[in-house]
């Protein structure tokens, strides 16, 4: 395999006494998509921040292309990019910011053309938006040209903060075939924070999930709050607002975090076809959906108020009837648990 | 040819009252070198010289020049002309001091203590004031409620005197061009003048060039000479603000 | 260069011998600073304020007039000012003339544009979405006023710090209107003034430190108010 | 009925030539829960602006509560409060953020349990988050103090401009409760503006779409865009890149606009099943979801890269068999197209 | 009052009759002033940007210390200025007293700090984003710096017309190094100084609105680089 493009070893990152990021061992390989997902603070942005090396991170060290960030941060820049949570536009017009970063690489003259190509791949008509000041803009439309900044540059790696936050339908399949070009066109490596899971799967070759600063998986997966209540067999149980009780395997404490991917969970019509007496919750199926990369599908169902994912086949998913909307079991063993 | 200029400091009065406005394109005419003057307190003058700062200067306080050439700094020290000193006050003379002796009027303003505005700023005219309080005996008045210390320029003085209704004392040429400021109606009047104790000398002194090798001592020397010259002398004595003459020149 | 160490020294010297002289003048700085300071940005907070965030017509012509009193000599408010209070002007009857008043009426009117410039600046940079977040929040126009100026609190702190410069160290109004009178209105920039005239440059440089020793004490208590460092 | 707590009268809104909202009639009945959805750049925000008083329309007239706002401007705006698109927090801490409103209402007092209150609504831990400074947030955290600040005020009406748009999954379901709660306890009007669609259909009473500052309608609308080219017969064709056809009613000009009400759209399995010969599309079934309201299910069918929602219920996407992942047949009639 | 009439007809009478020692005195100040600003913006703007972005140890004193700068006096800035550039002073040998140089030497270090505090608050008030936004665009320090500039453009702006205020308006400097001498290095206001020590208010006053013209003019040709209204 070729070499990393990054490699992340015993990165801590702390605002005071908050550890945003903890990554003991972290790689990406070059021309990849890798996608960041994680509730509110888990540190999606800060590691982003980290990948472009906007900041240095309080402990451990980020290889690029196999050196050290630190003889080579500013020719570093050059080749990485990322696209900020909230972007910003400059005070200028629409052209000249798209031209900004061209400029800066002192392609001073010829630069609309690319500028135009690039606002086409956001889906913003050029001749309609190129002239526009940066205030003459909607949320959605100021994004898109950040994103056009960005990919304007055919950069080696594009790090996008939750890039469709504002945008409409269309947009967000138009940044997903953007995304997918720049690898395709220019190899480009791309790293893509994101709360919209069902894009973010369309768009990666692998999504990794963040919790409180760590990587604490890839995949989808479905995470289990406290407070646990320690069973005398050791086992931990949750109980839910509607008596229903979760049970897990033994709890580190009763604060811990529970694991589950949701290719360890299935979904079943009757509760008869379940696997002996550990989990089988009563919830309502919410929504189906298919995962393009590797063809299953994707069931979200609801016990009480929590979203379990779960990945069956097409096959299982027709053979067992599963609709949205009807009431279904989701089962688990306590054992799939794994604590972070 | 290169341009001469001779650099001199002098006091606000000289250029005040328009008489180097009125001597410089006459020196230029006779010798072909240009004047230029800044005109400045005159312990700020001493120090330009002191400094070497300029070439010649044009000052009027006796006691502090002579300490000035002694120390070296300049020489040829030459009186080219006088004017006086008089006491202005109100119309109204609350002090009653009108036509009296300098020193029966200072006396009289310090019994009654009328306002009296000094300019207290240690300049020729401020150093006069100084001495005719002493030559009258009266000392200690520095922080007298009647006493006003300006530390500014002559017409600032008179302006604070006529607005406070004291007295002051001035040189004639200020208080003429006060007068006519004043549009021929000035609050403040000439009370005592013509004491030989009020004369105000001025004096040229070229700075050494033992200590300031740079200056241009020829051109000072020329600037001396030429001011003493018969034909200036007379310029001089014909030189007239609103009719009345204010040198009078005395050059030996 | 000898008097700028014999000015060091003297400054000491005036300063820790309690020269009465020097603590008068020093008295004089303050106090009338101190009413100006009050007086100009009181007025020209809000005004700043409006020129920042209103919308009126003729606006960018009040900025640019505005601008342009920035260079409003100071000799030039001391002859105007003497104008008014003068005896003989329409002010005369009051006594103004050679008090601190006067001389605070002077530096409120020189400080007054530099509050009102900078203050508009300050507000015209804050955020957009500031006006709108307030608006939302349910402000009144005074609550929209005060949190306004809270928010562009470094900015108003810049331009309050600029304008007590201006103040501090103009000489002309001091001059014109306060006299320079010894022991009542003699600032300590006239007093350099007239250090200076006598020839005394040790004893102008001495005091004009002891002005920034003024000015100095004075930024050191705003210190704690300075922006942290990037935010 | 009650009075509408918002009635919009001929309202036009231009930005230099470009006019961006036109609404001639529109009403909001007071304590509905009302969306707004449409591409970027289609007057959401401004709508929204407009709603809270921050700007008046070029033309027309917005009566609140029956009244004119002219009178009333400062008045309304005690009871109305608008979450921006890109929320703001004034440079103080969490604590005084949220209390700000409630203060500038004259609560000087006894402001600490509602504002912990609100922020646990949006669920930020109150002993967590309180004392933070403003830049102490991730992009996500910010965005739900900035909702806080908004519920603690108990407002009459709450405008939402994109509320989830970088939350995570928990919190866009905890703001959608908060939302409801809103309405419940103190009776709030809701106006939110979204591109989360299921997001917004979940928590909305009626969604209406909105398309070049116009609303084109309410419900969720499919939308198809020209070129579109005149057949002899004058109905209108568009070509896809796959040669597939879409065949309309006459279009009034070939850059016209479709919409297409997902109940008009049908889904089969097979090619036969579908009513004669008119707009039977190949295509794949993506996603389907349930709508809590309805209780029907809303299937999502790629036809070459245009997304069209079917609403089906649930007995006929079961007896259908339609699947994620599945070729289905999206159907529909040339005549069901509304022209805008 | 009259003098201020008085005045206003004069400063016409001045201008419109050309006179010639009021243009020369125009003359020496728009050159002074002019290198002056351009000697203060350049050092000031780059000087300003470090202060307001840069993190460095001891900045919050460095930014005390440039505000207190903000409040020296023109007299002790002329004093120190003469001090070395007096023939007796270490660069005597250069013969700048009583030149414009040395004017404007002397008034370079007067707008410096007014420069540098201000640039410092304008780039320290424009939003973090903005740094973010060109550092990952791939800007070099140079670009980095020069850009950061632009965005503050209103801000320097004002920090500009500011500093200008002041070197306009200066006479302590104008008066001590450049000696007040006719057609040569004397300002409009020193000649202002000059009218008033004489008692001629009303031609002080004609100067002084002579000054504002100036600036007006200045300011006036800075129109079109305001800040269109709200954005
Ligand atoms: N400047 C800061 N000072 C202190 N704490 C901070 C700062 N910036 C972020 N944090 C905290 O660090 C943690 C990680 O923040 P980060 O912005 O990386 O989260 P995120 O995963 O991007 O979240 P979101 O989905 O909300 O954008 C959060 O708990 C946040 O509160
Ligand atoms: N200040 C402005 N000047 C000129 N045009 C503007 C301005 N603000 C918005 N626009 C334009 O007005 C239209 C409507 O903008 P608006 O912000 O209401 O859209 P939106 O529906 O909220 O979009 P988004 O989903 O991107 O937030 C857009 O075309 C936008 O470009
Ligand atoms: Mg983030
Ligand atoms: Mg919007």
């Amino acid at each position: 395999m070729t070499e990393s493009i990054y490699a992340l070893k015993g990165i801590r990152h702390c605002y005071g006494d908050l550890v945003a990021l903890s990554i003991d061992d972290f790689a990406v390989a070059p021309g990849s998509i890798i996608g960041l997902v994680g509730p509110n603070g888990s540190g999606k942005s800060t590691l982003l921040r980290m990948l472009s090396f906007l900041e240095k991170p309080s402990q451990g060290e980020i290889l690029f292309s196999g050196s050290s960030e630190e003889s080579s941060t500013r020719s570093a820049r050059l080749h990485v990019t990322l696209l900020d949570q909230e972007p910003y536009l400059l005070k200028r017009s629409v052209m000249e910011n798209v031209a900004y970063g061209l400029k800066v690489r002192g392609m001073r003259q010829g630069y609309a053309i690319r500028v135009k190509e690039a606002l086409s791949w956001v889906g913003l008509a050029p001749e309609e938006f190129a002239r526009r000041q940066w205030y003459e803009l909607s949320g959605g439309e100021a994004q898109r040209v950040a994103l056009a900044c960005r990919l304007v540059l055919h950069p080696r790696v594009l790090l996008l903060d939750e890039p469709t936050s504002s945008v409409d339908a269309t947009s967000a399949a138009l940044i997903k075939e953007a995304s997918l070009r720049a690898r395709q066109e220019w190899g480009t490596t791309l790293v893509i924070a994101s709360h919209d899971w069902p894009w973010l799967h369309e768009v990666c070759d692998e999504v990794f999930h963040l919790f409180r600063g760590s990587i604490i998986g890839s995949g989808m997966g479905n995470v289990l709050f406290g407070p646990w209540t320690i069973r005398a067999d050791g086992l931990a149980e949750k109980h839910l607002a509607d008596g229903t009780a979760i049970l897990v395997s033994a709890a580190p404490n009763e604060k811990s975090m529970a694991v589950i991917d949701p290719r360890s969970v299935s979904v079943h019509k009757a509760p008869a076809a379940t696997e002996g007496r550990a989990n089988t919750l009563a919830g309502t199926i919410s929504a189906l959906a298919l995962q393009k990369h590797s063809g299953r599908v994707l069931v979200t169902a609801t016990v009480d108020s929590i979203h379990f994912h779960a990945e069956l086949s097409s096959t299982e998913v027709r053979a067992r009837g599963v609709f949205p909307g009807e009431q279904a079991w989701v089962c688990f063993r306590p054992e799939d648990v794994r604590w972070i | 040819a290169e341009n001469q200029v001779l650099k001199m400091a002098t006091t606000t009065s000289t250029d005040n009252t328009g008489l180097l406005d009125y001597l410089a394109p006459r020196f230029k005419q006779d010798t072909g070198v240009e004047l230029q003057w800044v005109s400045v307190g005159t312990g700020k003058a001493l120090e330009l010289g002191r400094n070497c700062d300029v070439d010649v200067l044009l000052v009027h306080a006796p006691a502090a020049e002579k300490k000035f050439v002694e120390e070296g700094h300049g020489v040829d020290r030459r009186q080219v002309m006088y004017n006086d000193f008089v006491v202005i006050g109100p119309r109204t003379d609350p002090a009653q001091v009108r036509g009296l002796a300098v020193a029966d009027a200072m006396k009289k303003m310090a019994r009654d203590k009328a306002i009296f505005v000094s300019r207290g700023d240690d300049s020729g005219t401020n150093k006069k004031e100084i001495g005719l309080w002493k030559k009258a005996g009266i000392e200690g008045i520095d922080k007298e409620a009647w006493y006003v210390q300006t530390g500014q320029g002559m017409m600032a003085t008179i302006n604070v005197a006529a607005e406070r209704n004291g007295y002051t004392l001035t040189d004639r040429g200020t208080y003429i061009t006060y007068e006519n400021n004043q549009k021929g109606n000035p609050p403040l009047v000439i009370l005592v003048e013509g004491d030989p104790g009020l004369f105000n000398q001025y004096s040229v002194i070229p700075i050494n060039p033992a200590k300031c090798p740079d200056t241009k001592f020829d051109l000072a020397k020329k600037y001396s000479d030429w001011m003493a010259s018969e034909p200036i002398q007379q310029f001089i004595g014909d030189f007239k603000l609103l009719d009345k003459q204010l040198f009078i020149p005395n050059a030996k | 260069m000898n008097y700028i160490l014999e000015g060091l020294v003297k400054a000491f010297q005036l300063l820790l011998r309690g020269d009465p002289e020097t603590y008068s003048a020093i008295r004089v700085t303050v106090q009338v600073s101190t009413y100006s300071m009050l007086a100009s940005l009181c007025l020209g907070l809000p005004l700043g304020f409006l020129l920042g965030y209103g919308t009126f017509p003729l606006k960018k012509m009040v900025r640019t007039l505005v601008d342009t009193l920035l260079s409003l000599p100071t000799v030039l408010i001391g002859l105007i000012v003497y104008a008014f209070v003068s005896y003989r002007g329409p002010l005369g009857e009051y006594g103004l003339l050679f008090t601190l008043p006067a001389i605070a009426i002077g530096q409120t009117i020189l400080a007054l544009p530099v509050v009102v410039a900078l203050a508009a600046t300050a507000v015209e940079s804050l955020d957009q979405r500031l006006h709108t977040t307030l608006l939302t929040l349910g402000a009144n126009p005074r609550q929209f006023l005060l949190s306004n100026l809270w928010e562009a609190r470094f900015g108003l702190l810049a331009a309050g710090v600029a304008a007590y410069g201006r103040v501090l160290t103009e000489v002309g109004i001091s001059m014109m209107v306060g006299g320079n009178i010894k022991w009542h209105t003699r600032t300590i920039t006239t007093a350099v003034a007239l250090e200076t005239g006598k020839g005394q440059f040790g004893m102008g440089i001495a005091l004009g430190l002891v002005l920034m020793a003024i000015a100095l004490t004075v930024n050191l208590s705003l210190f704690f108010l300075r922006k942290r460092t990037r935010h």
